[in-house]
């Protein structure tokens, strides 16, 4: 019984190696499919992070009344920051904005009009960790409601694009991993079925020599398993470095600062849906191609 | 035992065997002949349940040729040894793999298999041509792979279909006997040919099949 | 010797419908090869576009000494006009400078101050249509040498950056190029080889009939012709598609307002060797076959 | 004409033929036996230079076999039509298919192709078995099949490696009646066989080959 499975298990080996032109190819489509799913899960996985930089980098200024006093905007500024959506608010009081228009226009306002026009103020962060979009508008309207708000600034409409847009990518996402993996396993048994045509003879031969499908059939599934092992072990390189590029090249040739990660822990669990995948679709294609002649 | 009663089969592109009515007991060693085209390979196949009679019951070993599953040819093909009119071997395998695969199908220790091996190719005179490849065989030598093949399980029955065709008068002799040997063992042997001469005066059953019809002779 | 012709032609038809499986396996791959070497070209054809929108975005603000006069600072201006790498220069006198102050900060300076502190500037747009790099460096310094400046003030080091960059992997596109080539090359090579090591029978029986090696290759070089052929049908429609796709995302993602364009001329250039390449390819591989055994 | 001349060839793997003479004049009919092994198919093959010989001179129709080159082996090749021992059927084409291919190899028109290929069917038997694919024949009509593909192109040599194999006595000797009408248009004949009882008395020259070294019968 040991010597059956060791040769069953060799067989599936001698398979891959006798056919080394298809294994070849089925090796190379694999790994493409394999990489691009990969690729997509990368990107699903860095979004967020992406997302998170954007509403760092967003800010919404907040100017208060002209006749409100110090003590009262703290009040409100600390309400402010109790919004949901909002991570910080800094009170920008008059005499920090004086200092701050000296220091970006150079000129000093108060020497020249002898007083200071500017309002107090302040400035909002949004939080960066929500996972489920952030309504702009909402917030917008939440600091208004706050009360002694002359009026609010925000740079508008690009971060709620990006949200938007991000949403609506979002709820595709399942489609476009349903389609790679539709291909994923078209591929794979595209390649099983070429194997099995240029092993007809051996398969026939085992048929009539009163062969159980088990004994038929596993050599084809171990092949499948050594090949996307292989694939992975092709792969998984290869997704570092791209990552690692894609970062180098926004690192260098973009003024935007996020680095996309790669999260091992769900390349692994999709690994392991490709095994899976490979095996059942090998069964299948393999014992549908014994029926053809019972 | 095989019963054939009343079997007919038909190609899809026509011709076939009809009304075949045939019982071979257990331990017996039947000849069939029949000019070229009458239908011998087809009567073999139906009896390894590769062809499914249109009409009639067919029994082999017990097994009958009708709703046949996966395993149960599969069962049924594991107690035959059969020696194909066309060798089937298989051209990527040396003759030591070929031989052996029915021993690794049935599940036997490596070791034993070996020893198998060896003591079958001897039989058939083939021991030193272990590590050739069908296509480094003279014909009469793939033909005597292909008995090697069928001998090696110790099967309970042995279908030769033309096992001379490629061999010489002497060859085609010794494999006879072989077989003679083999059937004292309990072995019940079907063997189709064209060489009447090899197999008259044997005291043996001759079946003879023309145009699909049989009858004793 | 028509009919001859004829038999050989339907041969390489019934060679690819006879092997679906592989015809479809080596359609899918010299399409992803044909798509990578085609994006590659397009990203070739279009970085220069995209070189000229952003030359087109960058601006070097020139601000005059402070007692300039109008008329010279026209004639300066001309001056700055001819310097090689200048697209435009505009002459923004004290006045317009007021009143783009005026748009840009909602305060009268001249109201506030009672005098227009504003100096005589102009702005310099680049040349968009420089083949070779823009050395910004050499621009600046050819400016300041005109006179009578003040300070020359530009946004720096991004275009620098991505001139450099884009002199960087121009040099690598040929080699980048060359590369995908050879892959292709590969692919087609163990597509015929596959194709012939499952019509060895028929190729060793045509040797023994003492066929030539133009009949036995011949459907073989029609088959990597049609096959070539369909991955072009299959590939042209995605191509556009990836393009039109991309400036989709673009224009509603980014700022950046800049269209990539397809070109044909150099898809169908490219065509024409992918094809001469199959047709060598498929001969020397066919006729290599043949030689392993005389 | 062919003509061996001390030829010797061995395979990697051991085993062929040693100095061989043997010269067979245009329009001869000659038999080639002996027993299975004994190099009758590595002696054809040397003919239609699939084999080139170790040492001596082998010369078919002119051509020596000796440098040769892919067109010089297939303008040999042209010239010969041979039945081989495993028929070599091309599996994925029906019998017409498989017959026709040597004259689309020549150029012959397709009308005339058509024709030639209902003709010689006719003359081996199979006029109602043309679309059948291979597998789909028996042993002996795919015998006659490759017989009738080796006749087809009608070559000045004939070269049959045990062409009765399959066949029955009845069909073996009609073969030999047909190939020696056949022989009597001018062309050359060279046929191995087991089947001593189906040549001798012929009048035919008889060639024995053993271990590898012939003599005449
Ligand atoms: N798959 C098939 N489809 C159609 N016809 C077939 C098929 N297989 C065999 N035949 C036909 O059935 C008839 C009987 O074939 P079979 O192989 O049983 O003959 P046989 O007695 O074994 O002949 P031989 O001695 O030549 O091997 C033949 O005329 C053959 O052409
Ligand atoms: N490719 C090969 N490599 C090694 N040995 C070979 C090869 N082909 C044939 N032989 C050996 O050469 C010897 C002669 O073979 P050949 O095929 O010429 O015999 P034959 O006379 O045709 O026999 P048969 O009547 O059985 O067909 C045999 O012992 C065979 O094992
Ligand atoms: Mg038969
Ligand atoms: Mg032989």
């Amino acid at each position: 019984m040991i010597d059956k499975i060791i040769y069953l298990v060799l067989e599936g080996l001698k398979n891959i190696l006798r056919n080394k032109g298809t294994s070849f190819i089925s090796l190379f489509l694999l790994s493409i499919s394999i990489f691009t799913i990969s690729m997509i899960i990368v990107a699903n996985d860095n979004t967020q992070k992406v997302l998170q930089y954007f509403r760092g980098k967003y800010k919404i200024e907040v100017f208060f009344k002209d006749n409100i006093s110090d003590q009262r905007a703290t009040s409100l500024v600390s309400k402010i920051r109790k919004i949901s959506g909002v991570r910080t608010a800094t009170l920008i009081k008059k005499e920090d904005a004086l200092r701050i228009f000296k220091d970006q226009f150079d000129e000093d306002i108060l020497k020249v009009l002898g007083y200071n026009p500017l309002p107090v103020s302040a400035v909002v962060n949004l939080s960066r960790t929500k996972k489920s979009g952030i309504k702009i508008d909402q917030i917008i309207r939440n600091i208004k409601s706050v009360g002694s708000i002359e009026k609010v600034i925000y740079q508008g409409s690009l971060i709620k694009k990006i949200e938007k847009n991000y949403l609506r990518f979002k709820n595709k996402i399942p489609y476009l991993v349903g389609f790679m993996i539709l291909i994923n396993i078209l591929l794979i048994v595209n390649t099983i079925r070429l194997s099995l045509v240029s092993r007809k003879q051996l398969i026939n031969n085992l048929k009539l020599i009163g062969a159980s499908k088990t004994f038929i059939l596993t050599p084809f599934m171990i092949e499948g398993i050594l090949i996307s092992i292989f694939s992975f072990i092709f792969v998984t390189p290869l997704l570092i470095g791209t990552v690692e590029g894609f970062n180098y090249l926004v690192l260098n040739f973009s003024s935007f600062k996020a680095q996309i990660e790669l999260d091992f822990t769900s390349i692994m669990w999709f690994y392991l849906l490709v095994m899976v995948i490979t095996v059942l679709s090998s069964y299948r294609t393999a014992s549908s191609f014994l029926k053809i002649k019972a | 035992m095989i019963e054939f009663k009343d079997i007919s089969f038909s190609y899809k592109k026509g011709k076939g065997v009809t009304n075949l009515n045939l019982k071979l007991g257990d331990g017996e060693f039947n000849f069939l002949i029949g000019p070229t085209g009458s239908g011998k390979t087809t009567l073999m196949r139906l009896i390894y349940f590769d062809l499914v009679p249109d009409s009639g019951t067919l029994i082999v070993n017990g097994f009958k040729s009708k709703n046949l599953s996966f395993s149960k040819t599969s069962k049924v093909r594991k107690e035959i040894g059969m020696v194909f009119q066309d060798y089937k071997l298989l051209n990527d395998r040396n003759v030591y793999d070929n031989i052996s695969l029915p021993l690794y199908v049935l599940g036997y220790p490596k070791n034993q298999i070996y020893d198998r091996v060896d003591e079958s190719l001897e039989l058939v005179g083939l021991q030193n041509k272990k590590h050739h490849f069908p296509d480094e065989l003279s014909g009469g030598e793939q033909q005597r792979a292909s008995l090697a093949r069928a001998i090696i399980k110790e099967p309970s029955l042995i279908l030769a279909d033309e096992p001379t065709g490629n061999l010489d008068p002497v060859a085609s002799f010794e494999l006879v006997r072989l077989l003679e040997t083999i059937n004292e063992t309990g072995t019940t042997i079907l063997m189709a040919t064209h060489n009447y001469s090899l197999i008259k005066g044997r005291g043996l059953p001759i079946y003879e099949i023309k145009d699909g019809t049989l009858k004793q002779r």
